[in-house]
C-alpha cells in the first residue's frame, strides 16, 4: 500500500517535469514555424484570398499556380542547381580552408597567432553589403563575372570567420591527450586531423557547414551582381524577379511558393545533418 | 563576311515587361534578321533594377545595351555618363508627337537621352456608385474631397475616404509633388537650385495630408503604404477615393474585384484656386555609352517605340502609351474608354526635379515628409529641416568641392 | 632493438614548476625499467618528454644511435600508454587498437592477427565492437594498454597501465607483459605506484622525487640496500621504520636500548634507523632467546589486519613517542600487551641525519 | 658548453619552426582566400574616402583630404543612423542570445522528434532573408497583417494598429523579424557548443546537489563561454550590418527610425553615386566597431583576470 | 545518518549488457562497504545506481527511510568520487573542492576552513590555485576525492580513489578516510582493487561478479571462509592454489597423495580443494616433520622475488600438470629442488565441481 502510494508521489512530481520539455519544444515549434506556415498556406492560396480582408487562414480554394508558373517561365531547377553548386562547393571549401588553419591557430603556437586572430575577427566586422564595390573591380579586373568562381570564392571567404573561430574554439575544448596519443601513434598532422580530431568535432563541423551553407545559399547581392547570365543565376536572385502583374505589384504568391521551394533543399540538408550534433563524442576518451 | 553573325543586343526588364514586351521584339527581329534581342529579366523591385543597372555601369563593360529607365533615373545616369546623348538622332518633329512632360522626362541639361515608351501619371480614382448614388459629383479640389469623404464616412457609406502613398519611399515622393502643386507650391528648381520646399505652400500641403489622417479620412496606415496596399483596400472596396498610377484601372476593373465597374478618374485635385497636377512617371529606352551596338540599339528603340507598335502593345497590354495621339485612338477608346480622361492627366505633369542628385533629393524628403506624417516633427519643422538639407545638397552640386 | 639514453634531461613550465630537474638513465634492449615515485614527482613527464609530447628544456634524448631530441613524437618509434588513457572516443576497441597499424601499412590480415591475440591475452574480445564510452574503467585502460602492446616498437612506455585493474587479472597482464617484453627486447620504461608490480616486472627501478632520481639499481637493491632515507621511506609497504637516534660511543640510543653502530669513518651524534616492518622480530615466541642488548621491551597497542599478516604497532618502553611497526603472519601469536623486539643487525639500515644518505 | 648550449637552442629553433612551418601550411590558404576578398575592399575604402568623387565631380576622383569626415559630423542622418543601429543591434542581439540560448538548452535534451524540432528551429535562418522580409512587412500591415488580426480576434486591441507606421513600432517590429530570423544562428551554435560539454561533470554536478540552474551557471555557461562569445561577435556584426530585412520591411522609414547605417551607405554608394563620401562613412562606422569590439574584448578579459 | 539499502537492483543496457543483475545490499550508519571484483563486474554501475546517475531497469533504492530510487542525484545527499574524476575544467583546485559547499550555501569562512583542511590532509595546498589541466594524474584524482570530502552528506560513494597514488600517501590517505568516515559515520561503499585497502578500511566486503553478489561478509570472512571458488579464487593476491581433484573414499587424491576430505553429507566423484599460497608449508626445514599422508613432494621450477617475499612454484611429483604455488618470507631457505609441501588441514577449503559453492 505504502510502496503504490510512493510510487504514485514520484510519478506525479515526474509529470510535472516531464511537461516542461514537450511545452518549451512546441513553444518553439509554434514560434518557428508559424510565420513560415503563413507563407506556406499563401503559396496555395489565391491572389483574392491572399490580400483579402478578413484574412484567409486555411485556403478553401487552393491553387498550385504559383508553383507552377515558377516552373513554367524560368529554369527554376536549375536556378537550384546553380545553387546547390555554389553552397556546396563554397561550404566544401570553407570548410577544407578553414578547419585546418582552427587547428593550426588552436594548437600549433604560431608567433602570430594574436595577429591572425585579431584580423579574422576585423574582417568579420566589415559589413559584408559594403564589401562588394571593392569586389566588383577585382572580378572585374580577374575577368571573372558569369563564373561560378565570383561566387564562391566571396562566399567561401564571408564564411571563413566564423568557420575558423568556430572550429578553433572546439579543437581548443578536447582533451590534448588524444592528439598526443595521434602522434606517438605516427599520425602526422593531417591525418590526424583528419582521423582522430574531426570526427570528435563532428557536431562543430555540421553546425558550421548549416550555417555556412545556408548564408551561401541565400546570398543575394553578390549573386545578383556577378552573375548576369540566365544560365547561372542562383534561387534567391530568380525569386527577386519574379513579377508582379504590374510595377507595384510584389508578388506575394509566387514569392511564398519560390521561399518554400528554395527552402526544401535546405530542410532536407539540415534534416540528414543535424543528427550528426550529438552529445558525448568524447566520452570515454580521458580519465581526469 | 560571308555569313553575317547577327548582333546581339542585350537588354534588361522587369518580368511583367518581358511578357508584354516579347511579341514585338520577335517581330522587329524578323525584320531585321542581323539583330537579335536578348531579354534579360530584372527584379521585381525597381529599386533592385537601379541597383544592377548602377554596378553594371560601375563594372565598366555595361552587359546592356538598350537601357530601360524609369523617369527619375535619367538625369543621373546622365550625369554619371553612362548614357549615350540622343539628341541629334530624333528630329523635333518626332519628338513632339510624345507627350511633353514625358520627353521631358528624358532631358539632362537640355540633351536627350530617353525615348519614352510609356506613361505613368498619379490621378485619383474614385467611387463612381457611391458618389451617384448620393447624388454628388466628383470632387474638383482637395476641400470637396474632404468634405464628401466625412460625408459618406459618416453615414457608414465607406470606411475610408481617401489613400494615398505615406510610406518612406519614392512613391511618397511622386505623391507629395502633387499635392505641393495642387497647393500652388514647388520642390526645386533644377535651373536655379531654388528650394521651395518651406514655403507656406509646402506647409499647407503637408498639413493637409497629416489632417486626412488626424480627421479619420485616410488610414493610420498609409503612413506605411506603398501603391500596393492602397490599391488592395480600395479594390476590397474599403475607401472612396484613391491616389495611384494608372495601372489600377485594370486591376480594379478585372474579374474578383469588388469595385468592378464601380470606379472613375479624375486628374489630381487641387486646392481652390489652384490647378493641380499629376506626378509623371514612365519608362523610356536608352542606350549605353558602352554598348558596341549603337546603330543597332537605336534602331531597335525606333522600332520598339514607334507609334504603330505602341498602338498594337497597349491594345494589347492596357497599359499608358507615350504618344498623345494614341489616347484618342478609336481603337484604343474602344478598349480603353477612359483614356481620354487619362489624357488629361498625364497633360498636366507635375514633373520631379530632373537633377543628378535626385534620388538624394528624394531621400531627404521622404524621411522628413515620413516624420511629419508620424507626428515625429510638426509640418512646419520637418518642411524647414528638408528645405534646409536640400539647399545643402543643392549648394554641394553647384560648387563641386576640389582639393 | 636499441637503448633508449636521457642525459641530464629538464623540464621547466615555470620557475617555480619543474617537475623534471635532472634526470638521466639508461635503458638497455631488454631492460626494463620502473619509475617509482611519489604523486607529481614527474614521472609522467618523463615519458611525454622521451615520446616527444613536450619538448625538454635542457638535455638530450637517445634511442639507439641516434638523437631523437628533436624529432618528432611520430619519428621516434615508441608506443606508449598514457595515464589518461586518450582513447580515440569514435573508434571500436578493435578500431583504436588497430589504428596505429593501419598507419604502418601492414597488412589487415597481420592486424588482425596481432590485434585479437593481443585483444585476447587483455580479455577483450568480447569488447571488440563497442566504444570506449560503452566501456568500464577497467576495460578502457586495457585498451589503451592493448593499444601499445599490438606494436613492435623501438621503445614501450607505460604510464600507470594497470592501475584499474584488479588483482587477478593484474596478475595476468603482468606475466603477459614479462612474457612480451622478454620476447621483443625493446626497452620499457614503466610507471607504476604499485611495488609488487616494480619489483617482479623490473629489472631496474629508478625512484624519483621532485624531479631528480634518488636512487637508480636493480629491485632487490632498491628494496634492500635503498641509497637514501627517502627511497627507504617510500618503498616498502609498510613503511619502514625509521627513528632519528641520538648516538653514544658506538651505539645509537634508543630510549634505554643500545643499538650497535656499523663500521663508520666517525661517529656522528646523531644518526638515522631504519628497519623494515617486516623484519623485527618478536623475542619471546619465536626464538625462545633471552632478552639481551638487542632485545627492546614495547608494548602493543594497536593491531591491524591486512589479510594474511598483522600490522602490529608496538611502543617503545621508555621512549612513548617512538612507535615501531611489526609485520607479523596471521598465525603469529603473542602472550602478553608488553613484548620484546628483536632488530637483526644485518637487516638495519643507516642513514645520515642532515643528507639523509645511506652510510656503510 | 655554451656552445653545445647554443647548438640546442639551434635545434630547439629549428624544431619550432617545423611547428611554425605547418602551421603556417595550415592558415595559409584561409588566409589568402582572406586577403583576396577582404583586403582590397577596405583599403580601397580608407583610400576613397580621402578623395570626392561623386555625381558632382562627374565621377571623377578629387583628393579632398578629409573633407568627406568634416561632412560627416555635420551630417545629422548618420548620426541618427548610427543610433538606431545601435539600438536595433543591442536589442535583437540581447534578445537573440537570451532566446538562442533556451532554444539551445531544449534543443539539447533528447525527446521523441528532437531531429524535426532541431530542423524547424534553423528554418527560419535558412529563409532568404529579402523574401521573409517582404512576408514579415505583410504580417505586420495594418490592414492585411495578421498579427493585427490575431490581436482583433484575441480581443487584445481594437482598432488595428499601424505596426510600421509608428517610428516606434516599427523598429520594434523589424527587431522581432531579425530576432524571429536569426535566433536559430545562436541557438545552433549554443547548441554544438553544449554537445562539446562532458557529461559527467553535470553528473558530478547533479550529485553535488546542483539544480538545473545552478548547473547551467556554473558549468554550462563557463564552458560554453568560447561559443557565446562567438555568437555574440558574429551576431553584434551581423545585426549592425543589416540590410536586406530592413530595407524590404520598411526601407529604412517610417522618419528614418529604422535606418541603418549600412542602409545609408549602400544608398549613398548605390543610389547617389556619393563615392567618397560613402567611404568614408565605411571607414568611421568599421573603426567604431573595431573599437567597440576592443574595448569589449579588453574588459572581457579584465572580467576574466579579476575573476581569478 | 542513515542507512542505505539495495533491493534486487537490476540495470539491463541491453539484452547483452546486464552490468547489474540483481543485487542487494545493505550499509548501515557507520558501516563501510567494499565492493570488489573483476573489472567490468558491475561495481561503477552500482555506483551509480545509487547516486542516481542511472535509472534501475527494476529494484528499489533506500536511503534511511526515504525510498530514492525516483529522486534526482541532488535530491539524494550523496557525496561521490568518479572513476574518471569529471573535475570540472574551469574551476581551480580550490574552486572545484569549494563548489559543492557553495552550492549548499555554506558561508564562505567555513568553505574555506573545510576546503583547506582537506586539501592539506591530501598534500594538495599548494596546488590550490592550479586548473585540473595542469595536475598530474595522482593530483587529479586527490582533488576528486576531496571534493567529495569536504562534505557532510548521507552516503559517500568512493569508485576507485586511491588507484593512481603512491603507496605511501596511499596509505596515508586511507589513513584518514578511516578517521573520517568513524567520525561521520555516513555509510561508505567503496570501490577498489587493492585487496590490502579493501581489508584495511571495511567493516564489509561484497565481491560482485557478473552483476551477482557471490558473498557479502566482513573482511576476514571473505579471506578466510571464501564462499564460493569464485570469492576464493579472486581474494588474496597470489591467488589462492585452486585444484579439481578426485575423491576415492575419503580422499581427495593429488597424484598420489591423499587429502582427507571433511565432514560432508555425502562424498562426491569430484571435488575442488583451495589452500592460500601462504599457508602452504615447507616440511622439511621448518617443522622438521616427516613425511607424512599429509606431505606431497614436489619439484622448484621458479621462484618470483615479491619483495619480502618469495613466490614459489612447485611442480607436484606424479602430477606434472598441478602447480602448487607457495609464499615464503625471502629468508626462509630449502635445501634442494625436491621439497615437502604441508597443507595443514584447517586451511583448506572445500569446493563443489559444478556450482562452486563452499562445501561444509
Ligand atoms: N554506457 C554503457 N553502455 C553499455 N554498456 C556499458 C556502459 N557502461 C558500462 N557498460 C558495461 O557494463 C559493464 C559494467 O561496467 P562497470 O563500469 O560497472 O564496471 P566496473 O565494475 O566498474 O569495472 P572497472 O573495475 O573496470 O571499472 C561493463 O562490461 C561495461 O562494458
Ligand atoms: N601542463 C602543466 N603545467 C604546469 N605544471 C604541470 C603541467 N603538467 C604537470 N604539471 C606539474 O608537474 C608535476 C609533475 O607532473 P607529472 O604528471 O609528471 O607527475 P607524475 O609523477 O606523473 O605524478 P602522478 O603519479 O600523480 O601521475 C606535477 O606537480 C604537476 O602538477
Ligand atoms: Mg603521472
Ligand atoms: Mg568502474
Amino acid at each position: 500500500m505504502s510502496i503504490a502510494r510512493e510510487q504514485l508521489t514520484t510519478k506525479k512530481t515526474f509529470e510535472i517535469r516531464q511537461l516542461i520539455l514537450p511545452i518549451s519544444a512546441i513553444l518553439i515549434v509554434v514560434y518557428f514555424l508559424a510565420p513560415i506556415v503563413w507563407q506556406v498556406l499563401t503559396s496555395f492560396k489565391v491572389n483574392a484570398d491572399i490580400s483579402a480582408i478578413p484574412n484567409v487562414y486555411i485556403p478553401k480554394r487552393i491553387t498550385f499556380e504559383h508553383y507552377l508558373s515558377l516552373f513554367q517561365r524560368r529554369p527554376f531547377a536549375l536556378y537550384i542547381l546553380n545553387s546547390a553548386f555554389v553552397s556546396i562547393s563554397s561550404t566544401l571549401l570553407c570548410l577544407a580552408v578553414g578547419t585546418p588553419a582552427a587547428y593550426a591557430l588552436a594548437r600549433l603556437r604560431l608567433w602570430s597567432e594574436k595577429i591572425i586572430l585579431a584580423a579574422i575577427t576585423i574582417v568579420t566586422l566589415f559589413p559584408a553589403v559594403l564589401l562588394f564595390l571593392g569586389l566588383l573591380e577585382i572580378v572585374k579586373v580577374l575577368n571573372l563575372g558569369n563564373n561560378y568562381l565570383a561566387l564562391i570564392i566571396p562566399y567561401t571567404a564571408i564564411n571563413l570567420p566564423l568557420t575558423i573561430l568556430v572550429m578553433r574554439s572546439f579543437f581548443q575544448q578536447l582533451p590534448k591527450d588524444l592528439e598526443d596519443a595521434a602522434k606517438v601513434d605516427g599520425y602526422n598532422t593531417f591525418q590526424m586531423l583528419w582521423q582522430i580530431v574531426l570526427p570528435m568535432t563532428f557536431p562543430a563541423l555540421v553546425t558550421t557547414g548549416i550555417l555556412t551553407f545556408i548564408s551561401a545559399w541565400n546570398e543575394f547581392i553578390f549573386a545578383l551582381t556577378f552573375m548576369t547570365r540566365e544560365s547561372l543565376k542562383t534561387i534567391p536572385v530568380a525569386t527577386a524577379q519574379l513579377s508582379g502583374a504590374s510595377v507595384f505589384e510584389i508578388p506575394y504568391g509566387p514569392i511564398a511558393a519560390a521561399t518554400v521551394l528554395g527552402t526544401l533543399p535546405l530542410v532536407l540538408l539540415v534534416l540528414v545533418f543535424q543528427r550528426r550534433i550529438v552529445q558525448g563524442l568524447t566520452a570515454g576518451a580521458v580519465k581526469g | 563576311a560571308l555569313t553575317q553573325q547577327p548582333v546581339v543586343l542585350t537588354m534588361l526588364m522587369q518580368g511583367q515587361d518581358i511578357a508584354n514586351w516579347k511579341p514585338f521584339v520577335k517581330e522587329f527581329e524578323q525584320k531585321n534578321p542581323n539583330i537579335r534581342i536578348d531579354l534579360i529579366e530584372g527584379p521585381f523591385d525597381t529599386n533592385l533594377v537601379e541597383n544592377l543597372y548602377t554596378s553594371a555601369f560601375l563594372l565598366g563593360e555595361s552587359p546592356y545595351d538598350i537601357i530601360n529607365m524609369d523617369i527619375v533615373w535619367v538625369p543621373k545616369f546622365a550625369a554619371a555618363g553612362w548614357v549615350r546623348d540622343l539628341t541629334d538622332n530624333i528630329s523635333p518633329e518626332q519628338l513632339s508627337k510624345f507627350i511633353p512632360g514625358n520627353v521631358e522626362g528624358g532631358r539632362y541639361r537640355g540633351k536627350l537621352y530617353r525615348i519614352p515608351h510609356a506613361s505613368d501619371a498619379g490621378m485619383l480614382y474614385y467611387r463612381k456608385d457611391i458618389l451617384k448614388q448620393a447624388g454628388i459629383a466628383a470632387p474638383k479640389t482637395f476641400e470637396d474631397m474632404v468634405k464628401i469623404s466625412q460625408n459618406l464616412q459618416k453615414q457608414g457609406k465607406a470606411t475610408w475616404g481617401y489613400l494615398w502613398q505615406g510610406k518612406q519611399y519614392e512613391g511618397v515622393s511622386a505623391m507629395f509633388v502633387e499635392v505641393l502643386s495642387g497647393f500652388g507650391g514647388f520642390w526645386a528648381n533644377p535651373q536655379t537650385f531654388e528650394v521651395g520646399l518651406d514655403k507656406p505652400e509646402a506647409i499647407k500641403a503637408v498639413e493637409f495630408l497629416k489632417n486626412t489622417i488626424a480627421s479619420g479620412i485616410s488610414p493610420p496606415g498609409v503612413t506605411t503604404y506603398g501603391e500596393e496596399e492602397t490599391r488592395l483596400l480600395f479594390q476590397n472596396g474599403k475607401a472612396l477615393f484613391l491616389r495611384n498610377w494608372p495601372y489600377v484601372w485594370k486591376l480594379a476593373n478585372a474579374e474578383g474585384s469588388k469595385v468592378r465597374g464601380k470606379i472613375a478618374i479624375e486628374p489630381m485635385l487641387s486646392s481652390i484656386g489652384k490647378t493641380g497636377g499629376s506626378c509623371l512617371g514612365g519608362w523610356g529606352w536608352g542606350i549605353a555609352k558602352t554598348s558596341k551596338h549603337p546603330e543597332q540599339a537605336w534602331k531597335a528603340i525606333q522600332y520598339l517605340t514607334s507609334e504603330e507598335t505602341q498602338r498594337k502593345f497597349i491594345l494589347e497590354t492596357g497599359l499608358v502609351p507615350s504618344y498623345k495621339s494614341l489616347f484618342t485612338n478609336k481603337e484604343i477608346v474602344a478598349k480603353y474608354p477612359h483614356y481620354p480622361q487619362l489624357l488629361k492627366v498625364v497633360e498636366q505633369p507635375a514633373l520631379r526635379p530632373p537633377i543628378a542628385q535626385y534620388a538624394q533629393a528624394s531621400d531627404i524628403l521622404q524621411r522628413y515628409l515620413s516624420s511629419a506624417f508620424t507626428g515625429r516633427m510638426s509640418a512646419e519643422q520637418a518642411m524647414k529641416s528638408a528645405a534646409s538639407e536640400t539647399r545643402n545638397l543643392l549648394g554641394s552640386l553647384k560648387q563641386p568641392k576640389a582639393s | 632493438m636499441s637503448k633508449l639514453q636521457l642525459k641530464n634531461l629538464n623540464k621547466t613550465y615555470s620557475p617555480k614548476v619543474i617537475p623534471v630537474k635532472d634526470i638521466s638513465l639508461d635503458v638497455s634492449e631488454g631492460e626494463f625499467l620502473t619509475l617509482l615515485g611519489p604523486s607529481g614527482c614527474g614521472k609522467s613527464t618523463t615519458l611525454r618528454l622521451i615520446a616527444g609530447l613536450e619538448q625538454p628544456t635542457r638535455g638530450e634524448i637517445r634511442i639507439g644511435d641516434r638523437n631523437v631530441t628533436y624529432l618528432r613524437p611520430g619519428d621516434r618509434d615508441i608506443a606508449m600508454v598514457f595515464q589518461s588513457y586518450a582513447l580515440y572516443p569514435h573508434m571500436t576497441v578493435y578500431e583504436n587498437m588497430a589504428s596505429s597499424l593501419k598507419l604502418r601499412k601492414i597488412s589487415s590480415g597481420e592486424i588482425n592477427r596481432l590485434v585479437t591475440e593481443v585483444a585476447a591475452s587483455l580479455g577483450l574480445t568480447e569488447l571488440a565492437d563497442r566504444k570506449p564510452g560503452k566501456l568500464s574503467g577497467g576495460q578502457r585502460q586495457r585498451v589503451a594498454l592493448g593499444r601499445a602492446l599490438v606494436r613492435q616498437p623501438e621503445v614501450f612506455l607505460l604510464d600507470e597501465p594497470l592501475s584499474n585493474l584488479d588483482a587477478l587479472l593484474r596478475e595476468k597482464v603482468r606475466a603477459e607483459l614479462k612474457q612480451l617484453f622478454a620476447s621483443q627486447k625493446a626497452p620499457v620504461v614503466y610507471v607504476t605506484h604499485d611495488q609488487t608490480e616494480a619489483m617482479t616486472l623490473s629489472t631496474k627501478v629508478a625512484v624519483l622525487n621532485s624531479g631528480t632520481v634518488q636512487q637508480l639499481d636493480p629491485p632487490h637493491l632498491i628494496y634492500n640496500r635503498p641509497a637514501n632515507q627517502f627511497v627507504a621511506g617510500f618503498v616498502g609497504s609498510p613503511q619502514m621504520n625509521l627513528f632519528e637516534l641520538k648516538c653514544q660511543g658506538n651505539f645509537a640510543m634508543l630510549g634505554n636500548f643500545g643499538i650497535p653502530l656499523p663500521n663508520l669513518p666517525s661517529v656522528p651524534p646523531e644518526i638515522v634507523l631504519g628497519i623494515r616492518p617486516e623484519h623485527v622480530g618478536f623475542a619471546d615466541a619465536e626464538t625462545g632467546k633471552m632478552s639481551g642488548p638487542e632485545a627492546i621491551k614495547g608494548e602493543v597497542y594497536l593491531v591491524e589486519n591486512l589479510g594474511m599478516q598483522n600490522l602490529v604497532s608496538v611502543r617503545v618502553k621508555g621512549v612513548e613517542s617512538l612507535t615501531v611497526r611489526v609485520l607479523l603472519p596471521n598465525d603469529r601469536q603473542w602472550n602478553s600487551e608488553i613484548v620484546e623486539l628483536v632488530f637483526p643487525a644485518k637487516l638495519l639500515h643507516w642513514f645520515d641525519v642532515t643528507t639523509g644518505d645511506r652510510l656503510q | 658548453m655554451r656552445g653545445t648550449l647554443g647548438v640546442e637552442n639551434m635545434q630547439l629553433d629549428k624544431m619550432r619552426q617545423r611547428e611554425q612551418q605547418t602551421g603556417w601550411i595550415l592558415v595559409a590558404p584561409a588566409l589568402i582566400i582572406l586577403l583576396l576578398v577582404f583586403a582590397y575592399p577596405i583599403l580601397r575604402a580608407f583610400w576613397l574616402s580621402l578623395f570626392t568623387q561623386n555625381l558632382g565631380t562627374e565621377l571623377k576622383l578629387v583628393f579632398s583630404g578629409f573633407a568627406n569626415y568634416s561632412r560627416m559630423l555635420g551630417d545629422g542622418r548618420f548620426w541618427q543612423t548610427l543610433g538606431n543601429t545601435a539600438i536595433f543591434t543591442v536589442a535583437s542581439v540581447v534578445l537573440e542570445l537570451i532566446l538562442g540560448m533556451g532554444i539551445a538548452l531544449v534543443l539539447n535534451q533528447s525527446f521523441t522528434g528532437r531531429g524535426i524540432v532541431r530542423t524547424i528551429s534553423l528554418l527560419p535562418w535558412a529563409l532568404p532573408t529579402a523574401l521573409m522580409g517582404v512576408a514579415w512587412a505583410w504580417i505586420f500591415n495594418d490592414q492585411y497583417g495578421v498579427i493585427n488580426d490575431i490581436l482583433i480576434r484575441l480581443g487584445l486591441i481594437k482598432n488595428s494598429i499601424s505596426w510600421l507606421g509608428d517610428p516606434t513600432l516599427a523598429m520594434m517590429a523589424v527587431i522581432t523579424a531579425d530576432v524571429w530570423k536569426t535566433t536559430p544562428f545562436v541557438s545552433l551554435l549554443l547548441l554544438a557548443g553544449l554537445q562539446s560539454i562532458p557529461g559527467d561533470l553535470y553528473e558530478a554536478h547533479a550529485i553535488d546537489g546542483a539544480s538545473s540552474w545552478q548547473s547551467f551557471r556554473q558549468v554550462t555557461l563557463p564552458l560554453l563561454m568560447p561559443q557565446i562569445v562567438i555568437a555574440l561577435l558574429f551576431r553584434f556584426a551581423q545585426a549592425f550590418g543589416i540590410f536586406d530585412l530592413i530595407q524590404v520591411m520598411t526601407g529604412g522609414g517610417p522618419a528614418g527610425a529604422t535606418e541603418t547605417v549600412s542602409i545609408y551607405i549602400y544608398s549613398t554608394v548605390m543610389r547617389y553615386l556619393d563615392f567618397g563620401y560613402g567611404a568614408a562613412l565605411v571607414v568611421c562606422t568599421f573603426l567604431l566597431l573595431v573599437a567597440a569590439v576592443a574595448i569589449a574584448a579588453y574588459l572581457l578579459s579584465r572580467a576574466r583576470a579579476s575573476q581569478v
